[in-house]
């Protein structure tokens, strides 16, 4: 479905992405998992285009994405959840739910959604009027992902949802997760928290200062030695 | 590296087959409508008399922006680079005043247009000027209320950021009290900004306290919006001002509101006051096709003076042509006579008009008082 | 002996109240966590302590010293220092800058000593320097002393937060989820690196953390809030197994 | 002080307090969805008035075509001024964006000393405008009362364009976070251009408004309306709109009863407006409908 | 520490060079392009206090103006001889005892300096709280204000009427004099403790309180001391230009500034020395766009107005170009410029002061 190869961004003079390939494939889970400043997010970014790549193609359903604006990513049925929620603080729960169907003209459909996503998340049904500035990170979370949702994306992209979030919530995401991928839509997963990504994922990369160091299934590289002393810790049962 | 070339330039300036005459005046900011009449009134005469000691004259233009720092540069860049030998302008008192300096220590003489603050001249053996000063307007105009107007109370509207207005406002209310010998014969004083577009509580104010006739120095612009509001509020008594207020927008803003304002000037086009004024009046309106105002005339004046002088002195040496300036008695200018007293002021005459049927009027003379 | 205690303290935001009648203990030396679901009101008990906000109501006390309501740079003075929950440091500054300013509330000449370069002012200038090498040095990022803060990698820049805190010369250092976005075994390290500093620096440290293996491997004590409400208090043993604390927040024990 | 003449003095100000009403929605609404101060408003809302003046004087067009011609003009320059002075500077420092636009509101004003020339033009007013209404002895221009009217309207039209429609909740979206509404298929450009387009045409309705009532039009006429309706709009909390037709009223009532009731100050009028400014500052840090700026630590 | 020695020698050098070089200058160069100089060097002192408010502490404020005018009054009113001033305030007489006062330059302008710093630390005291835009629109307000009063006080101003005859004390000596003292007592704050606790408010507020600096103490600190120049600089320009009225402290000057710092690079010493050169000469170069230029057969005329349209589009490109000024926030430093000057003549260096 995506496929990204040989990309390479530099900030400044300094290469964050050195040329990494990696694939997608549809209805899919795969996570990018890696230590701090390792690329991940600039990989997302530029998927999106918020990001301009020095070198390499990335395609997804063989089209050029690279010429693809950022703002027509959504018709194409791609959307990224970023990194650190930026849910809109001062729109509502149902205006933040809404602008994630902002390209959308089906009205009905987009009613059909909103009670989708809200049965997927009840805790926003009971929140529909509340400004989002005010719901705490958990809640966030979830109204950042449920806007994506909104979009009904084919291709979900997920930046380090788990961050900041109490041990409950993690999971609860985690299970929301692999629920959305049940129905249908493909996730590119990245996440600090490798042990619950690797769980869930059907496929993964490592990714280490710009390069992919190690692929595999999810399940193979939890079990991998190498992977489990830089990322996993010693502690893990 | 800059600085040299700079000097190269200027050297070659000074070639001497031509006799520059500065023109400083502010092309651009808040007095550029006044600027800008004066220098048709200067090039006028630079076109009529175009040579004066068997060389071509050539008007060196700066625009001193209508701002106090760019003043002065414009003064220093004319003294300085331009080397001219003499200066002419400016409207505003205040940019005259910040060239004061100037031209005093390059020792060249400048001959003020319509810059009417005392303080321009005082103290600056440099500068004179053809207009008279803001001590007799303000006069003049209290002698019109008191006598021909009969007004035994009047209300004072000054622009406050405006040295002319306050100035004239001063004038006006010392020899108004002077005349009716009654310490509270100025009934209300009120103050706006230059650039102030509501005068309404001002206004309102002056209402209640039912003067005779109101006095309001200042900018056409303003004044001509100040005048209008006051007959919207019900507004009766007479409105009398200052020179300033004599150009074409005064009327076409002010229309019917401003029907009666009198006020006193240097200048009119519908008696001819010298051979001069005939000369000057028929080749402006062929040239511009309108009216000139006053301060066209000034303009024209200062030039022909300036003229008048180098011819007289028969050499373009700066301070031989000063005291040829300083002894002029009885010239005659476009706009009247023009005698220098020891503050290098014009002592002339004021013309008194006012607005009827959408025309300036000329109403009176006044003599100065000797 | 005690370092910091606080009495009910209470914050309440318009109507909201996100902390109430918070009671805390912490002994000199000892490593205490705070826990509790997002929103609960942690970083909000923070704030209160080192005069971020001002407590509707309640107390605090440094070694038995009442310090509520003071400016925070005057509590920093008296001895807490702190790392923020979303990383806050001098972003344009250098590495050894960012330390280097956080000696300045220690200095004793005054501005124009400072201009005129007095010897007293070069001495302490001198000192600073050195002092701040060597907290970067022990935080290992010697290497990169000269790069602007903002270019280090996320984790780097938490270390720098810590080696910024320490060089107040705190007798209490508060850290605000200090392993929020690292992986698994960043999170050892920097554990690891926590005990250490205590032992080192001589510190008392009170933290906020997400991740169980940091808090249940290294406090003394945890308290939980829920809802600005203190639902329970004590060892790691005791919180893993409240039940209340487990229905709140840590959910049906299974590894995160 | 009699009641009529209180009144009089009352009416003068909702005259006045209106029109600051007026120019500050625009100013306000500009701001509240790029964070930008747009010192050019002033200049703009000047320009409007040329375009109504040549519309009508050049062109020979009714007044009320060549009002409507010249707020859709107006807005083109807004969008035009947004595309070339702000748009590529949209990632930089904040002070340089207000450098660019204060450098718009330069280049505006000497463009028009260049091109109409310096010298004011009297304004053409309608005298369905300029009629005077007598009650008793209270003289109030027909103006006086259309003003406060226009004002009302617009201000319930552009809350129900930014609360109520799908384009209002785009502008919102985009004033706090451009790469996400972005990340959502929200056109950024276009959002912006069009609040650009509106602010403008609101300039463009207030500085017709202006010359009606005070009918004389030059280059430098903006500057000292813009930046007191800055003011009143920052009064009021900038960015809320409710808030800058508050603090329009306040400031333009304000400013007549200083005058009125202590005239010896009537020169320090312009110091008031700031005077007033920075009480309420002190008292309320981001006016008195302003948002908290509640930072989270 | 052995470089440290050797910059010191550089500059001394550099500065003795310089005053070489203005001695030079004042014999040759006539008023018109001593005066731009002179100009140059005060932009270059406004410059530099702007930019220890603005660029360094992260204030965004723009009442330079204001403290320029107390400046530039002060000193005026203390360093007019006394029929001077009689012949100024011919409407209401200036009150006593300036008008018995007459004091010689130097402690003019430094008392001018310490009251616009006095007004600044009472300014200060409220206005510092307020953040962003806020704190822009309210120093903003301040400025106007002080230009209102002063066009409102007859008795100590003269009101609208201005102050004529101010004795030109200002020259070359005297305006580069104070440049380099200002730019020496600049790069010795800047680099000290303090200037760091200016960065870190200017950086990140709630960090750097919480890192134990006194915020207030510190705002108000780079707020006088950037006053305090200000009103030095004000007080060169009024003795410079001989004349001064309350219109002259508009805005638009503040704007002047404003822009040197921004076309320099907020935060950058030297962007600010070289940026304040570079407006203030291209005004002046600027300006042949408002005269008719005579290409011998043929003459275009010149359109008044024309210079400010080339200049603002001008600057706006360069700020299109330069997203962060000239220099952004780096600098020209002694090190750097040894080693240029290894391979250059000396002359160069002394210039870029
Ligand atoms: N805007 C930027 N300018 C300069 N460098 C940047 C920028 N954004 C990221 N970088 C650098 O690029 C590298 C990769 O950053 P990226 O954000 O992709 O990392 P990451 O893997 O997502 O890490 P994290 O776990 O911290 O989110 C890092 O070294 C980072 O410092
Ligand atoms: N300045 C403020 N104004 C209004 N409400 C606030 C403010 N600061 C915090 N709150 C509210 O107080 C509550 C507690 O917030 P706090 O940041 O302390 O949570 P936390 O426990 O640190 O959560 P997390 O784990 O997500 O960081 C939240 O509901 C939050 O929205
Ligand atoms: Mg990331
Ligand atoms: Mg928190």
């Amino acid at each position: 479905m995506l496929n990204v190869e040989n990309l390479v961004v530099c900030y400044g003079g300094i290469e964050a992405l050195k040329g990494i390939d990696f694939n997608v494939e549809e209805g899919k889970i795969v996570t990018l998992i890696g230590a701090n400043g390792a690329g991940k997010s600039t990989t997302l970014k530029s998927i999106v285009g918020l990001v301009k790549p020095k070198n390499g193609k990335i395609s997804y359903l063989n089209k050029n994405l690279l010429n693809v604006e950022t703002k027509n990513m959504v018709k194409e049925g791609i959307v990224l959840v970023p990194e650190g929620r930026r849910v809109f603080p001062d729109l509502t729960v149902l205006e933040n739910l809404k602008i994630g169907a902002f390209v959308r003209k089906d009205e009905n459909k987009i009613k059909e959604d909103l009670e989708w996503v809200y049965s997927l998340f009840p805790r926003l049904k009971e929140r529909t009027w509340q400004l989002a500035g005010t719901l705490s990170g958990g809640e966030q979370q979830m109204l950042a992902v449920g806007r994506a949702l909104m979009a009904r994306p084919k291709l979900m992209m997920m930046d380090e949802p788990s961050l900041g979030l109490a041990p409950l919530i993690v999971k609860e995401i985690f299970e929301i997760i692999k629920e959305i991928n049940k129905q249908g839509v493909t996730i590119l997963l990245i996440e600090q928290n490798a042990n619950a990504a690797l769980h869930i994922a059907d496929y993964a990369y490592v990714l280490e200062t710009g390069k992919i160091t190690m692929q595999g299934k999810g399940k193979e590289l939890l079990e991998d030695e190498n992977v489990k002393k830089a990322y996993l810790g010693q502690n893990t049962k | 590296g800059c600085s040299k070339k700079e000097q190269q330039t200027s050297s070659s300036n000074s070639n001497s087959d031509v006799i520059k005459i500065g023109v400083f005046e502010p092309m651009t900011g808040a007095n550029a409508a006044g600027g800008a009449l004066e220098i048709e009134g200067i090039k006028l005469a630079n076109e009529l008399y175009p040579e004066v000691l068997g060389k071509k004259v050539e008007l060196v233009l700066v625009d001193n922006k209508s701002d106090k720092v760019e003043a002065a540069n414009a003064a220093a860049r004319l003294t300085q680079k331009e080397k001219v030998t003499v200066i002419l302008g400016s409207w505003g008192s205040s940019l005259s005043m910040a060239a004061g300096d100037i031209v005093r220590k390059a020792q060249i003489p400048a001959i003020g247009t319509s810059c009417t603050n005392p303080l321009v001249t005082k103290g600056n053996d440099y500068y004179f000027r053809v207009c008279f000063i803001d001590p007799f307007q303000g006069t003049v105009m209290a002698n019109y209320a008191y006598s021909k107007l009969g007004a035994k109370k009047a209300a004072i509207v000054q622009e406050v950021s405006n040295d002319y207005a306050v100035g004239l406002a001063k004038f006006f209310t010392d020899s108004f009290k002077e005349l009716t010998g009654d310490p509270n014969c100025i009934v209300a004083v009120s103050n706006y900004n230059t650039g102030d577009q509501d005068f309404s509580a001002q206004l309102t104010n002056i209402k209640s306290a039912n003067p005779d006739v109101i006095f309001a120095p200042g900018n056409f612009t303003e004044s001509a919006l100040l005048i209008k509001q006051a007959r919207q509020l019900g507004i009766k008594a007479p409105f009398i001002g200052g020179d300033t207020w004599e150009t074409p927008e005064f009327v076409t803003i002010g229309k019917e509101a401003v029907e009666g304002a009198t006020f006193s000037t240097f200048f009119t086009s519908e008696k001819p006051i010298t051979k001069e004024s005939e000369k000057f009046l028929e080749a402006f309106r062929k040239k511009y096709n309108h009216e000139p105002a006053a301060v066209a005339a000034l303009g024209y004046d200062a030039y022909i003076l300036a003229l008048d002088a180098i011819k007289r002195a028969g050499t373009t040496d700066s301070v031989k042509v000063r005291d040829e300036i300083a002894k002029t008695k009885d010239f005659e200018g476009a706009a009247g006579k023009i005698s220098l007293d020891e503050n290098g002021d014009a002592v002339k005459n004021a013309v008194i008009k006012t607005v009827k049927e959408g025309k300036f009027t000329y109403l009176d003379t006044i003599e100065p008082k000797k | 002996m005690n370092m910091l205690r606080t009495e009910n303290i209470t914050m309440k935001f318009g109507g909201v109240t996100a902390v109430k009648d918070f009671s805390l203990n912490i002994d000199k030396g000892e490593i205490v966590a705070l826990i509790g679901p997002n929103g609960a009101g942690k970083t909000t008990v923070f704030n209160m302590i080192t005069g971020v906000y001002k407590p509707t109501s309640g107390k605090i006390f440094l070694k038995d010293k009442d310090i509520t309501g003071y400016r925070p740079d005057k509590i920093t003075s008296f001895g807490i220092a702190r790392t923020f929950q979303n990383i806050r440091l001098f972003k344009e500054l250098s590495v050894l800058d960012n330390v280097l300013i956080a000696n300045h509330l220690r200095i004793k000449s005054n501005f124009i000593e400072a201009i005129v370069r007095l010897p007293k002012y070069n001495r302490e200038e001198r000192e600073m320097h050195e002092k701040s090498i060597e907290l970067i040095k022990r935080v290992g990022l010697l290497d990169v002393i000269h790069e602007k803060s903002s270019s280090l990698p996320y984790g780097k820049q938490r270390r720098l937060e810590i080696a910024r805190a320490l060089a107040t010369n705190p007798s209490i250092l508060l850290l605000d989820e200090p392993a929020a976005g690292m992986n698994p075994k960043e999170t050892e390290d920097l554990t690891e690196f926590i005990k250490e500093i205590r032992d080192e620096f001589d510190l008392t440290i009170f933290m906020i953390e997400h991740h169980m293996q940091v808090v249940m491997g290294i406090s003394d004590r945890i308290y939980v809030l829920d809802y600005g409400v203190t639902i329970a208090e004590g060892n790691p043993n005791e919180i893993q197994n409240n039940p209340k604390v487990i229905e709140a927040y840590l959910g049906v024990s299974e590894d995160a | 002080m009699t009641l009529e003449l209180f009144l009089q003095h009352f009416a003068n100000g909702i005259s006045l307090g209106s029109l600051y009403a007026l120019i500050a929605i625009g100013y306000t609404m500009v701001y509240g969805i790029l964070r930008l101060i747009n010192f050019a408003h002033g200049d703009i809302f000047m320009m409007a008035t040329y375009f109504a003046f040549f519309g009508v004087l050049t062109f020979n067009m009714p007044w009320y075509i060549s009002f409507i011609v010249a707020i859709i003009l107006t807005g083109l320059l807004g969008i035009g001024v947004e595309k070339a002075a702000y748009r590529p500077l949209r990632n930089s420092p904040k002070i340089s964006i207000l450098i660019s636009a204060i450098g718009v509101s330069y280049l505006l004003e000497n463009l028009s000393i260049v091109l109409f020339d310096g010298r004011p033009k009297p304004f053409p007013t309608p005298n369905i405008f300029a009629d005077v209404i007598n009650i008793g002895n209270i003289s109030i221009q027909r103006l006086t009362f259309i003003i406060p009217v226009v004002t009302i309207i617009l201000l319930f039209l552009l809350l129900f364009l930014v609360n109520n429609t799908k384009s209002g909740m785009a502008m919102r979206a985009v004033s706090k976070d451009q790469e996400t509404a972005q990340l959502m298929g929200v056109d950024v450009n276009s959002t912006i251009s069009f609040t650009f387009g509106i602010g403008s045409m609101l300039a463009a309705i207030g500085g017709l408004m202006w010359a009606l009532k005070f009918p004389q039009i030059q280059p430098l006429m903006g500057v000292m309306p813009g930046l007191k309706c800055f003011i009143a709009a920052v009064i009021g909390g900038i960015g809320n709109i409710k808030g800058a037709v508050i603090g329009g009223f306040l400031l333009g009532i304000g400013e007549i009863l200083l005058v009125a009731f202590l005239p010896s100050l009537s020169g320090y009028r312009d110091a008031f407006a700031f005077i007033l400014l920075i009480l309420i500052l002190l008292f309320k840090p981001t006016g008195i409908m302003g948002e908290k700026i509640a930072e989270k630590v | 520490m052995k470089r440290k020695k050797y910059n010191i020698i550089f500059s001394v050098i550099l500065i003795i060079l310089l005053f070489v070089i203005l001695y030079f200058a004042k014999l040759y160069l006539d008023d018109y392009k001593s005066r731009i100089l002179n100009l140059c060097a005060i932009y270059t002192i406004l410059g530099l206090s702007l930019n220890l408010i603005n660029g360094f502490t992260g204030l965004f404020s723009l009442g330079h103006a204001g403290f320029m005018a107390i400046g530039a009054y002060t000193t005026a009113l203390l360093t007019m001889p006394i029929p001077i001033k009689e012949q100024n305030f011919f409407m209401a007489p200036l009150i006593s005892p300036l008008d018995k006062i007459v004091w010689p330059f130097l402690p003019s302008l430094i008392l001018g300096g310490i009251l616009a710093a006095f007004v600044a630390f009472l300014i200060g005291a409220p206005v510092l709280r307020l953040k962003g835009d806020y704190l822009a629109i309210a120093t903003l307000g301040f400025s106007e204000i002080i230009r209102v009063i002063f066009t409102n006080t007859q008795r100590l101003t003269n009101g609208a009427l201005g102050l004529k005859g101010i004795p030109n004390t200002t020259n070359l000596f005297w305006s580069f004099g104070i440049a380099v003292i200002t730019l020496i007592v600049m790069i010795l704050l800047i680099n000290s403790s303090y200037g760091r606790a200016f960065k870190a408010i200017r950086e990140d507020e709630i960090a750097a309180e919480n890192m134990g600096i006194n915020l207030f103490k510190h705002k108000i600190l780079a707020f006088t001391i950037g006053a305090f120049f200000a009103g030095i600089g004000g007080g060169l320009l009024g003795n410079l230009i001989g004349a001064i009225d309350p219109l002259m402290f508009r805005f638009f000057l503040t704007y002047n500034i404003l822009l040197i710092i921004v076309l320099g690079g907020m935060g950058s010493i030297t962007g600010t020395v070289i940026s304040a050169f570079i407006i203030t000469i291209s005004m002046e170069a600027l300006r042949f766009l408002d005269e008719s230029i005579n290409l011998g057969f043929f003459t275009i005329r010149g359109i008044p107005g024309l210079r400010m349209v080339v200049f603002s589009v001008l600057l706006m490109m360069v700020i299109l170009f330069f997203r962060n000024g000239l220099m952004g926030n780096k600098e020209i430093t002694l090190d750097i410029l040894a080693n240029k000057l290894s391979k250059k003549p000396l002359t160069k260096g002394g210039v870029k002061r």
